[in-house]
This record gives C-alpha cells, structure tokens and sequence, in this order.
C-alpha cells in the first residue's frame, strides 16, 4: 500500500467515525485555526499544514502525528508500512486509574494507530531507508512491547536490506502498564542498534518534542548521528521529577534541543524545513557510491 | 533469628512469639519449672508461622526487607566472597563516581570483573554514595571497566542496588540518558560473560544499564521494575499514597519476573532476609555466579554475544 | 598583494615600495609624464624583493605570519574547499569544546570528517574558541568523530592551528594528559587514512593530539614545535624574551621539520602569506589532502594502521 | 648481567669517580642524614633506605632513582637490562643556556645513567614483566629520542614474550632539547601501546613524583591500571604555567595523587610498601592460568 493510499485509508475512516459520532458545531468551526502556545496567535489550520505546523510568527514547532512526519520526511508515495498490524497486548492485566486495555482502545480511537510507533521502508530523495515514527498522541509515545519490537524488527530489516536506519523520537518514556517488559525494550532495542554499528549500518536518530526517559535511555540515544528538532524537550528526568529530587528551580532553557547541543548530546538542531535535505546530506555522505536507488 | 533489628511493621507478630518464648524460658529457670515442651511447641509453630510468613509477602513487605538498612549492599559481598580485591577508581574523564564501584578480584582462585551499584548506611555513606544512584559518570566508569574486563576475558559479575539514575540537573547536562544508553548497547558488544544479581532495589533504567548481561539472577526478596512504585503511583494515580497498590500492579518480585521469563533464577535468602544472615547470603550469591560462569566456559566470544542478544529478543508480549 | 593589512615590521620595505609605485603612477596621471618604464622596473624589482623576502624568513618572523588575525582559519578552509559541511557536535558526555570543530562534508563529491582547532578573530570569537586552545573534552569530541569516521570509512582530514592544549585547574581535572594519550593511541588504531595539515601553529602535545596520521603537511609559513618558543624560552633561559632565539633553536619551520622527516610535505603558501589569498592556500590545500587521500585509497584498515605505526615507529635520533 | 652486578657494577663506577673528584668532606658526613621535605625530620640515610625512601615519621615519599626502583619492584637478581647502551645524540645542535651536549655529559655524570629510563626483563614475585624505569635525576626525566625508543622497545619486547608490561614514570615532559623529534615520541610510545592493547597484553602504569607533560599525555597515563605513588604530583600542565595562565592560586592538593584519584583519573594510590604486592596480584589476576614462570 502506498503512503498516500494509507493515508487516505486512515483518513476515511476518522472522518467516518467523526460524522458518525457527531455534527458539526461552533467547536468544530474553531478547529479550522489552532491557537500557537507560544505566541498566542490564531493561524488557519490550512496555513499550518503548510507551514509544516510551524508557527509562521515564532517558529513554535507544533507537535505532528507519525502520519505528518512521514509525509515532511519521505519522497511522495514511497512508504511502505511493516507490522502495521501488531498490537499491544496486556500481560499483567494492569489496572491504575483505568484499565490498561481501555487506555489501548482510547488511544486507538483517538489516534488511528495501532500503537505508538509507525515502522517501514521509504525514500529520502530517492534513498532508500528504513524509517519509525514515534507518535506522541498514542499513550505518550511510551514504549512498551510493541514499539520496542517494531523498533527491533525495523532495525533489523534495516540492516538486512542494508540502507541507513532513521528513527524519528517522540516518547514520555518507558510504558509502566508493562512494566519490567517495558524495561526490557530498552535492552532489546539496544541490542539492535549494537547489529547495525557491527553491520556499520548508519543509523540516525531525529529527537522530537518530547524524548524522555525510556527512549532517550535506549534507541533514541544511540544514533550514529544525532539530531534534534528546535525548541524540542530531551532529557531523562522528567522536569518535574528533578524539581522535586532538588528542590530548586530550573532554568527555563533546561533540557531543551539547544540546551542539549550546548552540552554535546546531539550533533545539530534543525528547524523542521530543514530536516529532510539534512538527512539526505547525511545518508549521501555516508553511502557507499553505488548505494542510492535508481529511480 | 535474633531480635537484632527493629521488626517490621509485619515481623511484629513473629517478635512478639518469641519475645513469649523468652518468658517462658525465663519463667523456667527461675522457678525451675520444666517448659521445655512448651517452649519447644512454641519454637516449632514460630518455625513454621515465619517460614509462611516470609513465603507469601506482599511485593511491599518485599520492598521493606530489600530495602532494610542492614541488608548486605554491594561492598559487604565483595569482602564476603572474593579474595585480592581491588578497587579500579574512576571514568578517566573527571570524575569517580561512588554510586558505582568496580574491581577485579578473585572468587575461589577465578578472576573476575565486579561492579555494582553501592548504598551506604550511615549519613555519610549516603552522601558518599548518593543513596545508590548514579550520575552518567557512574556508569561510563562501568563501560570502562567492561571494556577492561573484555579485553583481558575476565567475567563480568554486576551486583545491583539501586533506586534509579540520579535525575538532577548535572545528570542531565552530562548525559544520563545517553550514558544508560550507550551501557545498553555496549554490554551486548561484550565477548566476555556477563552475570547480574539484583541484590536488593532495581529499578528503571538505573538498573538495566549494568544488567544487559548473559544471566539475570534476582535474590528472593529483591525487586526488579521498570519505576519505583512511589514514582509510578505519583504518576499513575497521582498520588505517592498508592505505592503499595502500584507494588502490587506493577509484578516487580523475583517470583514474578521469573515468571515472565525476565531473570533466570532466584537465589535464595535465609529466613527473614539476606540482614539476618550475610553469610548464607553470600554463600548462595557466590554459589549462583560461580556455577552460572562455569556454564559458559565454553561459549566463544561470539556465542556469548549471540546468548545475549537472543536473550533479550525475545523478551515482550504483544498481539499480532 | 594589496595594502589591506598592517605591515607586519618586516613587510615595512615593501610597503614603502609600493607606495612609492603608487606615487609614480600618481604623479603620472596628474602631469602626464610617461613614467611607465620607471613604474614597470620598480614594480619588478619589489616583485623580486619580495620573493626573496618571503623565501628567507626567520622563524620569528614566519611565528608573524603563522600568527596573523587575518590568516584563515579551519571554519575558513571548510568553507573555501567542502560542499556539504555539517558540523557534529558534542563529546556526548557534558561539552561541546568550541576549540575543536568536527563534522563530514564532501571535497569534490568524496565524502571526508573534517576536525580542526579554530580560532577566532573577534573578542567574542576568541571567548568562544578560546583562543583555539581545546579542552580535554575538544579531543574527546574529536575521537568521537574518529571512531565515526572510522565505522564509516570515511577519510579523515585534521586542520591544525593552536597555541596548545589549554593549561587550566578544569582541564587537568577532566584530564588534559589522559585525552590527548587516548587520542595518540586511539588514532594509531583506526583503519581509514588520516591526512593532518598544520595550518598556523602547531604546538606540543596539543597539536599531536590530532595528527598521529597518515600523512602530515604543513604551510610553508606555519611552524610546528614541542612547545611554544614563549614557554620554552621562559623554562630554559628563564626570560620570555628569549622566544626568539627559542624559536631558531628549536627548528620549528616546515623545511626543518620536512628536513627532519617528521612532516611528508610542505603546502605553498601565496606571497606573503595564507592571509593575502585565502583562495591560492584553499586550492593548494585541497589539491594536498585530495592527492593524499587518493594515494591511500587502494590500502586496508590493516595497511593503514601498519603505515601509521612504521611512520612514527622510525622517529627519534639516537646513538646505540 | 644479575640485577646485583649491574647495581655494584654502577655503584663501583660511582664510587671511583668520586675518590678520583673530592675527599670526604664536613658536607659528605651531613650527606648520613637526610632532611624530610615534608616534616623536617631529620632520618638516618640508612633508616630511610630501609623504609624504601619513604619518611618513617609522616609518610613522605622521598623521590627515588631507577635502581632504588627497581631494587624495590623486582624480585633479587632478577633483572636483565636491555638497550642499555642507548645514548642521546643532539641532532638539532640545541644550546640554550648551556650545550644539550654539556647536559647529557653532566647528567650522565651525576646519575650514573645513559639516559632516563632504564628498561629490561625482571620478575615480580616470579612472574615475568617487562619494566621500565624513569629516572629524575636524569635531565628532570625528560622524555627525548632515547626515552621514547627504549621504552618503545620495551613494549614490544613484552609484546613479544607476551609478558605484563610496567612502566613506572617520573618525567617533567618532553625534552625541548630535542623539539620535535621529542613530540613525536609521545605519538611512536602511544603506537606501542596501541599494539600491546592489540594483542591483549596487560600495561600497568606507575606514576610517581612528579609526572607531568609529555609522559602524561602520552604512555603514562595509557595503562590499563593506573596506579599513583602517595603523595606524587601527576599533570599535564605545570602548576606554575597554570597559575601564570589563569591568574589565580590553586588548591594545595592540585595534581597531587590522591585529587587524581577523586577525579578519576588513577585506578588506585598506593603507599610505596604496597607497590610490590598490588602489581603481583594485579598481574595474577589478569594472567591466564598457566603464565607463571616455573621457579
Ligand atoms: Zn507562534
Ligand atoms: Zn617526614
């Protein structure tokens, strides 16, 4: 299936499932502008989409969907999903302030995704890549077993075909609903990307707003090359967590792209228009000669 | 079992019997009154009400007794089972980093790597420690150390005890996400073999950064998680009261990460815990490793990384 | 060569040469005598000068040139000589030492990791890279890009110009002696072809730090020494004001160095100097390393580190 | 040659030139006596000796030449020098307040050494090791041609014998006599070393008072353990150059062994009587079963 038919697909059934469930009223009628956090303007949702969901005032960049990265990252119709049908499972049948199966079910409906990462294999200007998008809207980003397995099996198919292997953050951390399995991606993870460097597959990560704990601690750390999209939020500790074990304030650039790369955690930061040619320089510098696909 | 230490809230029961055994014992050499098959009765039914007791703890009564300021830490094993000890200082960066200590030494004439995460007992300890958690310079002391070990083919034993990565603002400039990182994905590069043992606390990331290893041991009343349970419930359920409650939920004993195929053994503590009785402690933690190094003798360097690898595939439950 | 810069006290003749052609030209145009004869021998004759000026420099006055603000710099050569250039950041481990630069770019559509010591030209620049006197954390970020390069078989190009490796209280508790050591050892087991060049100043440990190469070349104007004629001056005749007599005494120019079979060849340098056309030095620069790197291109990892090895292995003049 | 003749064999020398030089005078009665830097304890030359040097009353390690050294290391009769007739030559014609050639004359003269190492084959506690020795006494230890080839050679002798490689430092850095041809000692001692961990051969450092520059940023500090001598100053930078640099007084422990240590750079600080037994166990620890010499 193509990327555009994919998404065309997901699209339908969303606006289905949307006109089923509801009319169109006043709220609605504000969706078509989005209101910037930081700068409070009220931009069109269609100059957004444009824009790369850019604040065309501050250059805010909005959280996008796994859906929306791969459309900015990837060459017109060149995706194709793999896994796309593994779901989450609910091994310790784990219940806090709600059923972890309901917290599956819910973040299905409201993301159309059957978990928190979308994998497969695309183009970057005619390179070919192995690609996984974080999706934030899905349960935080966290990982569980699904996003460490798909993550897994991506990594290897990466090495496999051999072509360079992108993975694209965006994670509150480790999924505590699976608890020590959640744990155990990490390590599982890791062990793949350990494949690809003894295969020296290139393997970079894009660190997008926000990579916590989990992630940061695993695969989204471990890129040969790292980048960071501007004004994103990287750490390990969560910000709140840190305040409390310190008991003292922050600064406000704390444990942001620009912090990270003034303290050498990641090669570069981008501007989210500049990621796609970025990475197609990377690919090319590091690419045997003969390595790009013809077209 | 001695009255050594102040019983915990569920050991109350148990003192109280043998504080009863003691009056009776008392009572019979001052009036010379023969108790002795009382006393034994009750020494028996004592016996038997703790052996209960201590097999069928909740995962909080667990986390009391791992978390028990007497039980043996990383240090109290090392002069317990090894011979020739000595300490390798530092990340040859700047910092030597006292939440994680390594060595090489010897184990009944085999020469081992051992690292471990250490907790202190007094207030200077703890400061001297950090309470077992580590700075990114704690664990890139470790890497080198791993390094050392796979050169020189010396297993590598990692002894964990740990309440999590320190998160604090230095942590984060340095690098702590990335430091575990780069742990995780190094260990599974080793050709030398790698056993764990979660001696007490292993929580989160913390933990696994020295634990991506051939051989997985937790000792019985020990915890393995993914977060603390007080972090778990002041996210979950925003509240850190519900800390039993996410205990429960998040299946961190030993019985239940065997279960999930997580370890690969348990290593028995003695009635009450691994405070009541180092010795028997260190016995069966150098028993385990000692037997679990011998396994993989033969393997190659290759085998031991592929053992690795393959061990933590596996590992995930999902639908598909 | 035009007067855009400051005479340095050597270049004063010439430039009073030249003014005295440009009086001529001047006096010509306003009166109309034909003094193109007399403009035509001056001009030859400072030509001569010059050449012969330039081509018999003490030490001392190439330091000058070596030196001079307007010299370019690393980030200058990039730019002049690469397409592509993306800088990497970061030691991953806390710092991103501004004195060291690294990053991949590609010189003629051949991929390269180019890593350099920069300096500055401003205050604010000279903050910034410190003077191009890296840290202990600037050569960690280097072997970063080393082993980067290294996996990835890329050529690695170094560009060196500093005073030396900063002598501060951080970096001797980070561990300045340790970095450089790591990077000599670590540099001599990389399997890609390593080509160094010394821009400017290539001063003691700290230039080394990134020039245990495959080949190394120095411009002609530059100088490279195991300390800098200041510090030596200071230690052996107690007096800085020694440094020039410290700079002939320890043969420090490229024909002494190539004279000693240390360096592999010596890069023109325009008259006068790097500083007077950037793009003359860029071009005989790029022609150097892409010729170099093409020499290399049909050997192994293992002939590369062997080539390395024998290289330095043959240094050193002794009686036995 | 045994350990023992080479000793009396210099000792003799020693003794001659000085019969040959000067009578004994008031000085040389005082010569009995040696001052402590650090107390100013007054200690009989022979209780000091037999204390290895070190201040019976507070610890001081009194700086010690290659002999004592080694008399202290290696087991009785052991020690085989090699390359001892290793001579500095003065190819660049250095005169700075006095002749290089001059230096080398004078040096000789006051140490009884041909230069600042002194390397050979030894055994500690029956284990064979390849060792070298610097030597202070002999132009500050600095490292030139014959210092960075002897202990070259020594690498790959022990490479080749597949011995446990020490070498104990005590070096001010390069040899400016030398210029550049001393730098690039630092790159030919650092190759062996590359070759040695190549090969998996164990190099111990041992750092002792003072060692700095050239030694530091090269094979001193490249041992796979290192070990700091008490009390011993270990740097790149000398404390004056840093002082000059920055402007400001530094700590009194500065660069001392034990801040090497809290800072992470040395495995361990040893009080010169353990320095014998910590290499033995260090070199049984990491041997394979059967390296042991038979005795
Ligand atoms: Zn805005
Ligand atoms: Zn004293």
């Amino acid at each position: 299936m193509s990327l555009r038919d994919w998404f065309e697909n997901r699209r339908n059934k969303q606006l289905n499932a949307d006109l089923v469930e509801s009319k169109i009223s006043g709220d609605d009628l504000l969706k078509l502008w989005e209101k910037c956090y930081n700068c409070n303007t009220s931009i069109p949702q269609k100059e957004l989409e444009q824009n790369m969901h850019v604040c065309p005032k501050c250059d805010y960049h909005f959280r996008i969907g796994a859906r929306e990265r791969l459309e900015q990252l990837l060459d017109e119709d060149s995706f194709e999903e793999i896994n796309s049908n593994m779901l989450p499972s609910d091994p310790l049948d784990f219940v806090d302030t709600m059923r972890y199966k309901t917290r599956q079910v819910d973040a299905r409906k409201k993301t159309n995704l059957n978990e928190a990462v979308v994998t497969g294999i695309g183009k970057i200007s005619d390179w070919e890549v192995a690609v996984a998008v974080m999706d934030f809207a899905y349960m935080g980003g966290s990982m569980g077993s699904v996003v460490g397995e798909k993550i897994t099996r991506l990594i290897e198919e990466g090495i496999k075909r051999k072509i360079p292997i992108i993975a694209v953050t965006s994670s509150g951390g480790a999924r505590m609903q699976e608890s020590c399995l959640s744990l155990m991606q990490m390590a599982k993870t890791s062990c793949a990307v350990a494949r690809a460097n003894e295969q020296k597959i290139l393997y970079i990560t894009v660190l997008t707003e926000p990579t916590f704990g989990g992630v940061t601690a695993s695969f989204g750390t471990l890129g040969d090359i790292i980048i960071a999209e501007q004004g994103a939020r990287i750490g390990f500790a969560g910000r709140r967590v840190i305040e409390q074990t310190i008991r003292q304030k922050l600064p406000s650039d704390f444990q942001t792209a620009e912090y990270l790369l003034k303290y050498g955690h990641v090669d570069m930061v981008f501007h989210r228009s500049g990621l796609k040619s970025t990475l197609e320089k990377l690919i090319r510098i590091h690419a045997p000669a003969k390595q790009k696909v013809n077209t | 079992m001695n009255k050594q230490f102040t019983p915990l809230e569920f050991e109350k029961s148990i003192y109280q019997i043998e504080d009863k055994i003691e009056e009776l014992k008392k009572l019979s050499s001052e009036t010379g009154i023969n108790l002795d098959d009382q006393v034994k009765l009750l020494t028996n039914q004592a016996f038997e009400f703790k052996k209960q007791l201590y097999s069928s703890l909740t995962p909080s009564q667990k986390l009391q007794i791992a978390r028990h300021a007497k039980r043996p830490t990383f240090l109290d094993y090392v002069s317990l089972i090894t011979t020739d000890w000595l300490e390798l200082h530092g990340d040859r960066a700047g910092t030597d980093d006292r939440a994680i200590i390594g060595g090489v030494a010897q184990i009944d004439g085999k020469s081992v790597m051992l690292i471990g995460t250490q907790k202190g007992r007094t207030t200077k300890e703890n400061i001297e420690y950090n309470f077992g958690m580590p700075q990114p310079e704690g664990y890139r002391k470790a890497l080198r150390l791993f390094y050392h070990a796979d050169r020189f083919n010396l297993p590598i034993i990692t002894l964990i005890d740990t309440p999590g990565a320190y998160p604090g603002i230095k942590a984060e400039q340095t690098g702590q996400g990335t430091a575990i990182a780069v742990n995780l994905r190094e260990m599974a590069k080793l050709e030398t073999p790698i056993v764990s043992v979660i001696l007490g606390e292993g929580c989160s990331g913390g933990a696994l950064g020295l634990a991506v290893s051939n051989r997985v041991y937790m000792f019985e009343h020990s915890l393995y998680t993914v977060i603390s349970p007080e972090g778990c419930a002041s996210i979950l359920w925003r509240s850190a009261d519900m800390a039993s409650t996410a205990a429960e939920n998040l299946k961190i004993t030993s019985d239940d990460l065997l279960q999930m195929e997580i370890i690969d053994g348990i290593i028995k503590e003695p009635l009450g815990g691994a405070h009541y009785d180092w010795d028997f402690a260190a016995a069966e933690l150098k028993n385990t490793v000692l037997e679990s190094i011998d396994e993989m003798s033969g393997m190659s360097g290759t085998e031991l990384k592929s053992d690795r690898h393959e061990k933590f595939r596996r590992m995930g439950v999902f639908i598909e």
